[in-house]
């Protein structure tokens, strides 16, 4: 939702330098470095909007940093930061970890606090968070194949649904396995469509990707392909057909500009890494924080989950966000276990994606 | 096999080529007329991109899609007047401005997009117009060509509509004499009064309006909204086109058409089991071999005799 | 004669002067200290050991890319394929990287030289196709961009891919396989004296021997070397070759100098950026080094001005285009050049 | 004297490299004169006429029509006062027709459209006028040197052109065509036309110019009433000293054959002969030359024997001394001591942005002693460049200035000065003083003669049949892709007889110039 994205942009002084003279005593001081570019309408918007909440909340003074893709530029800037005041540094991905660990190794009195990994080990003054992927996705996977069943409006009788990534790489193959595995949860039956962008700032290439499965008797699509995604909804709405979006609510996003697009846009699956910022920061302030530990957030430490907003609410029948309830609690139970991809070898992720073709 | 054969034998497939043809079309008619004009004008994708943009802001602000358009194709045709303004008045080097363009588009389209909507991805926050889809009377019902050739995009048609144009600019107009005469013999031209530079700000200037209707097309037709970068790499296959479609009006459509149907078909071979990152290869591959079946034939044809007497 | 011999440098410093007020005037609009960023932008780059570190680091790639498209400029052949051929020697590279057992200096030398040849040989491809049947290398090389970087993709995905790892990046390199840093405090890389030598290697070759000779003379008129009697063919495919190795070498040297897996998942623009230092140096190989510098330098001061000042990073594009639209208007300044030129003939 | 109808003042040309093509040089013209413009090469005569119709701005100086100062910022400027120029090489596009060329930049319109029928009317119109016959349908690329010419004369009329500028209009035509030509310059004159005439060749100067100006080295030297001054005196004035008009030949003392050529037919694509039946010799010491009116197969000829006969289907042999070269290429073919000036020296005969050194050592750098190894040795280069270039008298600051620079004369001296340099046993010689001064032609002539002496065999190709009567010792003529004459002793030929031959009108029966190849 909100993308200030660069916080000193609407501040009247340039805090960043200002904090460097002077260490003023009790301030929070939070910096928050993107490997990557924002606007990416999920992972590195949602952390920006924690630090938003840090900032709003706890009163921290805070910056982000864009490093941008150029992955030689990431060591010197975490060290550059490094060397300057801040009391907090965050930053988040599994392809910076090593780099970030060794940052966090090399400045001790520091704290650093990673906001998605896969990587367990963590410095003693570091802090790893990562999420139940493939659980929310196992969720929407489930929303999924109930739907394309339903006699929901516009649902056919074929019992097909797609998925279209950006690309071929382990984090989007951590939706996709949750998602085929709660398909199939519900029905065993189900076929899944899947399609990779090869990029993702390419909503042309998403659109034409959606409306060819959509065409051959998809009715929903997960999205989880990053700007390639936006392309995805728009042919949902082209073809009248459904659509799960991902990491944020983009349901409730798209409708304040395009209610008819929104409204189909059942649900999306939601990691709260706004709220889980917020969390880490607020508990290291306090001093509750667990230091030196990865957790991985879950659907009870509302880490994860499926958007249950009004689109859901009015879209999706009772009856079957019912069962989804019921697949969640099992979840939580630990009754149902999921897969993750993270850390599966491509042709084990090959093998599951070609059981489930149409 | 079969799934892919039931994917690509449909009207929808064929229907989806000119889609994905449109955008290249329209940028490879841009850069046919500069390249016409003797200017290699390699700044498309960031005129598109800037167009695409301007659409969706103005579309929003005006909340009419035709205003949209308009300031599309006007951004568009400024970008290339910055272009032409440095080539033709300063000297830069064309190669080395259209890659400035390039990289000021790119920066310059987030950047303007985050001062509006405070968002550096997407324009989702702006509620921006898109042109209307258009059915054709007759042509409609009549069967297979009926669902191919009708219900396109309102610029799909206009792309089509371009190249008779473009055809008859270049080859049947005064303006097109000029264009041509100052890219193949600027100094002709100059010699009974022509303004090359003129000429040349002319044909940069359009080949900007037609960058700047892909780019329109991109962000108010094809898709309803702006994402960074989103030309992904169309302005350059659209050089390509024009390249390989040797300078002519034809050959360019037809090579643009090929570049569509090529990309299309790679979206429907992901149904098969094949890496999607050797799919995503297909349309390029295709190409080259098109590019040296027509090479090799066109040097066998060249190679088996002296120059002609007359042709000097 | 004093004043247009030097006309150049001052149209260059004149131009350099604009862009800085335009620059200036642009940051103005969304700082509120624009003094002060611009002067980040300016001074923050030379201001440190390890930020003067980063602007020659990142100028290393640069010179590799710049100095293989300088040589196909040379030679008249409008061939953007050093992206493609950049991102495939990486993964050829890191292929040995990860497998091979050597130690740490055949290690290496190995794994950069395979890379440079396989960049040799696919760069050998559209030379061939532009020498023997006139296919536009234009056209060729953007297609094989897009061609080797899915290949090399693949590759990463299916056969390179270290799970543990929980991203699409390689396994690691050996250590052996890996570039020594030449400078305490920076990540500078042997990849330097490498490409120095290289470029020296590279003037020496184009203006000091026959092959060099037969390769300026094919780029200016390749109609006129044919009639002098040297094969134009040959030519433009030995050209391809030492331009794909040089690129070829340039991944190799970058992923096995500035990365410890290979973890590319787009083509990282050195190969469009090459022929932006090719074109700033004129194609010159000498003028590669300074042109590579400065690109570098002026990319690492946008990022320094992004990261401490209120200025977004996107600024740093739009600086870039206003800088490099003026440092090329050659005919800028052009006026006062004719009357010192009158004047001169005059007093002749 | 009446008042000048165009006056040029002071005008100085510096050019952005720092050439200075003009320096304060007056020119006026009167109305209804025929004004020739003389010089040798590289004397600012095309800059100054260029400054004249606006294509190039003059650094200082101005000019006055009837006594007024226009301001000419461009051609149109220049055409809208009545100027019309053609220029030393066409100003022409290839791929259009006629029509196309004569109207561009006025193009006739029909609604948006441009009308290509009534561009044809308006050529067919303005032909009829002027009485020069031309088709308006016809691409220019297909058209001879003289109709292109002719386009190039009606394209300035149509303009309405009443000053016509013509800028070496001579250099391509035939002794028919040129005579042609002069007619058609006096009848403008007597429709009150106003002519300037750049010409190398004196004759035709005395023959129709009422006034001649003089440039050298950028000046202008004089103005003189054409009848006043005598070639010899012109001569002296444009070089500042005398030039030989006559050559001492020596006796010929012909040796071996070197180029034998026997039954040689090249078909098109479509089965038509370009080259049909040739036979010739050329021995050592011998210098054999070839007249035609351009497209009658001698670009065709000299192609097949500098390699174009590669992977070409055709039957009869050609030999190099003992050498078979009709699967060689170029460069297999200069091997064998063969040396070639090709006839267009902008796209064959030099690298434009090249230096002159580079281009003077494009055939010999293989060579052992201009290299060691793969290393070029640069001093040898330097030396040979510098001495090549004084050798030859090529205007130049210095052999690293870039040859385009130079104009067009001294272009022409460093490709003669390349080709001449290397001890050819054959040369092959294609138009080698087109567009130069006469100083540089004699110059040139010499060389061939030298070589001649040396032994070496030459085989000349030109349009100028006064060149090829003065220097050849035996002579064919080429007539549709055969030879129709042979000449023994061509000073015995007058060019009137040439001239039926090049045309087609007379030929001789194959008995007779079949004696090329049994000629001892
Ligand atoms: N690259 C190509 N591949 C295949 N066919 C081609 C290609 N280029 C041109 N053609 C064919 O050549 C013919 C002539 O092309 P076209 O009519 O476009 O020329 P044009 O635009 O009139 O050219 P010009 O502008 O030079 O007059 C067309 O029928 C077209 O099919
Ligand atoms: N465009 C140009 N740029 C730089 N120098 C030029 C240019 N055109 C001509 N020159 C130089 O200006 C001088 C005069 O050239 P110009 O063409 O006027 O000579 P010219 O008298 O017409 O010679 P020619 O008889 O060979 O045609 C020459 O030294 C030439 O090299
Ligand atoms: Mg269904
Ligand atoms: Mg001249």
């Amino acid at each position: 939702g909100n993308n200030t994205a660069n916080n000193a942009g609407n501040t009247p002084a340039n805090q960043a330098a200002e904090g460097n003279k002077a260490g003023t005593g009790d301030k929070l001081k939070v910096v928050l470095l993107i490997p990557g570019t924002l606007g990416d309408k999920s992972f590195f918007d949602a952390a920006n909007s924690g630090l938003q909440k840090v900032k709003a909340e706890l009163g921290a003074e805070t910056k982000v940093v864009e490093m941008g893709t150029d992955k030689t530029k990431w060591e010197p800037t975490f060290n550059d930061i490094a060397a300057e005041d801040w009391n907090v540094i965050i930053s988040g991905g599994s392809e910076i970890t090593e780099m970030f660990n060794l940052t966090a190794e090399a400045n001790p009195d520091k704290k650093f606090i990673n906001y998605d990994t896969d990587i367990e080990e963590a410095p003693a003054n570091m802090y790893n968070m990562s999420y139940s992927t493939n659980e929310v996705s196992f969720l929407a996977g489930a929303v999924a194949a109930l739907a394309t069943q339903s006699d929901m409006p516009n649902a056919n009788a074929d019992n097909v649904i797609g998925f279209v990534g950006g690309m071929d790489i382990p984090g989007i193959n951590a939706f996709l396995v949750g998602y085929i595995q709660g398909a199939q949860y519900v029905d065993p039956e189900v076929k899944v469509a899947v399609s990779y962008a090869g990029d993702f700032v390419n909503p042309a290439k998403g659109k034409e990707l959606s409306l060819i499965q959509y065409n051959s008797g998809v009715d929903v699509i997960f999205n989880v392909a990053g700007g390639t995604g936006l392309g995805i909804f728009d042919a949902a709405k082209e073809k009248t057909k459904y659509a799960i979006g991902v990491d944020s609510d983009q349901g409730t996003l798209i409708k304040d500009t395009d209610s008819q697009k929104g409204d189909l846009i059942v649900t999306s699956a939601i990691k709260k890494i706004d709220s889980a910022i917020l969390g880490a920061v607020k508990k290291l302030q306090d001093g509750t924080l667990e230091m030196g530990k990865r957790d991985v957030l879950g659907f009870v430490e509302d880490g994860v989950g499926i958007a249950e907003n009004d689109i859901y609410k009015a879209a999706f029948p009772a009856d079957l966000q019912a069962k989804v309830e019921e697949v969640k609690q099992k979840l939580i139970n630990k009754e149902i276990t999921v897969d993750n991809a993270m850390g599966m070898e491509t042709s084990e992720v090959e093998a599951i994606r070609n059981a489930v073709k149409p | 096999m079969n799934s892919l054969l039931n994917v690509i034998l449909t009207t929808d497939f064929a229907f989806s080529v000119l889609r994905v043809t449109t955008p290249i079309l329209f940028a490879a008619l841009g850069a046919l007329i500069s390249n016409r004009a003797g200017i290699i004008n390699i700044g498309m994708e960031g005129i598109m991109l800037v167009s695409a943009l301007a659409g969706v802001i103005i579309s929003a602000y005006t909340q009419s899609a035709w205003v949209g358009l308009l300031g599309a194709v006007l951004a568009g045709t400024m970008v290339a007047g910055i272009l032409a303004f440095f080539t033709l008045k300063f000297k830069t080097h064309i190669i080395l401005g259209g890659v400035a363009i390039n990289m000021f588009a790119s920066g310059g389209t987030v950047f303007l997009l985050y001062l509006l909507s405070g968002d550096k991805g997407s324009s989702t926050s702006l509620a921006s117009k898109v042109l209307p889809s258009v059915d054709i009377p007759l042509l409609k019902d009549i069967p297979v060509l009926g669902p191919i050739l009708s219900g396109h995009h309102i610029l799909t048609y206009f792309s089509i509509l371009s190249v008779i144009v473009v055809y008859y600019l270049l080859n049947r107009t005064p303006i097109g004499l000029r264009i041509r005469s100052v890219g193949e013999n600027p100094h002709a031209a100059q010699s009974v009064g022509v303004s090359v530079v003129k000429i040349q700000y002319t044909a940069l200037l359009l080949s900007g309006f037609f960058a700047g209707l892909g780019g329109a097309y991109m962000s108010m037709g094809y898709l309803s909204l702006f994402t960074r970068d989103m030309i992904a790499g169309r302005g350059w296959i659209a050089i390509a086109a024009e390249s390989m479609g040797r300078g002519t009006t034809v050959g360019t459509a037809l090579t643009s058409l090929l570049f569509g149907a090529a990309d299309a078909l790679s979206n429907a071979l992901q149904v098969l089991n094949i890496p999607a990152e050797l799919i995503a290869t297909l349309p390029y591959v295709a190409t080259v071999v098109g590019l040296v079946i027509y090479a090799v034939s066109e040097t066998r044809k060249k190679n088996r005799k002296l120059k002609s007497p007359l042709a000097k | 004669m004093f004043k247009v011999k030097y006309f150049e440098v001052i149209r260059t410093s004149a131009v350099i002067v604009i862009a800085l007020a335009i620059a200036f005037l642009i940051i103005s609009l969304v700082s509120d200290q624009p003094v002060k960023t611009i002067g980040i932008f300016l001074w923050e780059p030379i201001s440190t050991k390890g930020h003067i570190g980063n602007v020659i680091e990142m100028a290393i790639p640069l010179m590799f890319t710049g100095l293989a498209v300088s040589l196909l400029f040379r030679a008249n052949m409008f061939n953007l394929g050093a992206e493609g051929i950049f991102y495939f020697s990486g993964v050829v590279t890191s292929v040995l990287a990860i497998h091979l057992t050597l130690n740490n200096w055949l290690h290496p030398l190995v794994a950069i030289l395979a890379g440079s040849l396989v960049g040799a040989l696919l760069s050998a491809i559209p030379g061939i196709l532009k020498a023997k049947w006139n296919a536009n290398e234009l056209v060729t090389s953007l297609m094989f961009n897009n061609i080797l970087f899915g290949v090399g993709l693949y590759l990463l995905n299916y056969h390179l891919r270290d799970a543990k790892a929980f991203a699409n990046v390689s396994f690691k390199f050996e250590k052996t396989a890996q570039l020594d840093k030449i400078f305490q405090g920076t990540r500078i890389h042997t990849g330097l004296i490498i490409v120095l030598v290289l470029i020296v290697a590279a003037h020496l070759f184009l203006y000091k021997t026959k092959w060099g000779y037969e390769l300026r003379m094919t780029g200016v008129n390749r109609e006129f070397a044919r009639y002098s009697g040297m094969r134009t063919a040959k030519v433009i495919i030995l050209v391809h070759l030492i331009a794909g190795f040089i690129a070829g070498m340039g991944g190799s040297v970058e992923v096995l100098g500035m990365y410890n897996r290979f973890q590319w998942a787009s083509l990282p623009g050195y190969g469009l950026d090459g022929a932006l230092v090719a074109m700033l140096a004129k194609n010159n190989p000498l003028s590669v080094i300074a042109s590579a510098l400065f690109l570098a330098y002026i990319r690492i001061g946008a990022d320094l001005m992004s990261r401490l000042s209120d200025v977004p990073s996107e600024m740093i594009s739009i600086i870039q285009a206003v800088i490099i639209l003026l440092i090329s208007a050659e005919q800028f300044l052009k006026f006062w050049k004719n009357r010192m030129l009158l004047k001169e003939a005059k007093e002749a | 004297m009446s008042k000048a109808l165009l006056e040029m003042r002071g005008i100085t040309k510096v050019y952005p490299n720092g050439v200075v093509a003009n320096k304060d040089v007056h020119f006026s013209l009167q109305e209804g004169e025929i004004h020739a413009l003389a010089g040798e090469n590289g004397a600012g005569k095309s800059t100054l006429m260029k400054i004249m119709f606006g294509m190039e701005e003059p650094s200082e100086g101005g000019i006055y029509i009837r006594g007024e100062q226009v301001k000419l910022q461009s051609a149109q400027d220049a055409i809208d006062r009545g100027i019309g120029m053609v220029h030393q090489h066409f100003m022409l596009v290839p791929s259009f027709t006629v029509a196309e060329n004569m109207v561009l930049g006025m193009e006739p319109r029909k609604g948006l459209g441009f009308s290509a029928a009534e561009a044809i009317r308006m050529t067919e119109e303005t032909a009829r006028k002027y009485n020069l016959a031309v088709n308006p349908k016809a691409k220019v690329e297909d058209l001879t040197v003289g109709m292109k010419q002719k386009v190039e004369i009606l394209k300035a009329l149509l303009r309405g052109a009443r000053i016509l500028i013509l800028d070496e209009p001579t250099a391509v035509l035939t002794p028919q065509e040129s005579e042609e030509l002069f007619r058609e310059l006096k009848q403008l004159r007597e429709q009150g036309h106003t002519i300037v005439f750049i010409s190398h060749k004196l004759k035709e100067v005395k023959a129709i110019c009422d006034r001649i100006t003089i440039m050298r080295s950028g000046r202008s030297e004089g103005v003189f009433q054409t009848s006043d001054v005598s070639e010899q005196e012109i001569s002296r004035l444009m070089v500042g000293r005398d030039v030989v008009l006559k050559y001492d030949k020596t006796t010929p003392a012909f040796s071996k054959p070197v180029l034998t050529v026997e039954g040689l037919s090249v078909h098109d694509a479509q089965g038509k002969a370009l080259l049909a039946n040739i036979d010739f010799t050329v021995r050592g010491g011998q210098i054999v030359g070839i007249a035609g009116v351009e497209g009658n197969g001698q670009t065709q000829l000299i192609e097949a024997l500098t390699g174009g006969l590669k992977g070409v289907s055709s039957s009869g042999t050609v030999k190099v001394k003992d050498t078979d070269i009709r699967s060689s290429d170029i460069l297999e073919i200069r091997n064998l001591g063969v040396s070639y000036i090709p006839e267009d020296r902008m796209r064959q005969g030099a690298a434009g942005d090249a230096s002159i050194s580079d281009n003077l050592i494009s055939t010999r750098y293989r060579s052992r002693d201009m290299n060691k190894g793969l290393f070029l040795n640069g001093s040898k280069i330097a030396a040979l460049a510098s001495s090549l270039v004084e050798e030859f008298k090529v205007r130049c600051s210095g052999p690293t200035q870039p040859i385009g620079m130079l104009s067009g004369g001294n272009m022409q001296k460093v490709v003669v000065a390349r080709e001449c340099s290397t001890s050819p046993e054959l040369l092959i010689a294609e138009q080698p003083t087109r567009g130069v001064d006469i100083g540089a032609a004699q110059f040139i002539h010499q060389k061939l003669l030298e070589l001649r002496s040396d032994d070496c065999a030459i085989l000349l190709v030109s349009a100028d049949l006064n060149e090829i009567l003065e220097i050849s010792d035996s002579l064919l003529v080429m007539y549709e892709g055969q030879i129709v004459a042979y000449f023994e002793d061509p000073s015995a030929v007058s060019e009137e007889e040439l001239g039926l031959y090049m045309l087609g009108i007379n030929k001789q029966d194959r008995p007779k110039h079949g004696r090329t190849v049994n000629h001892v």
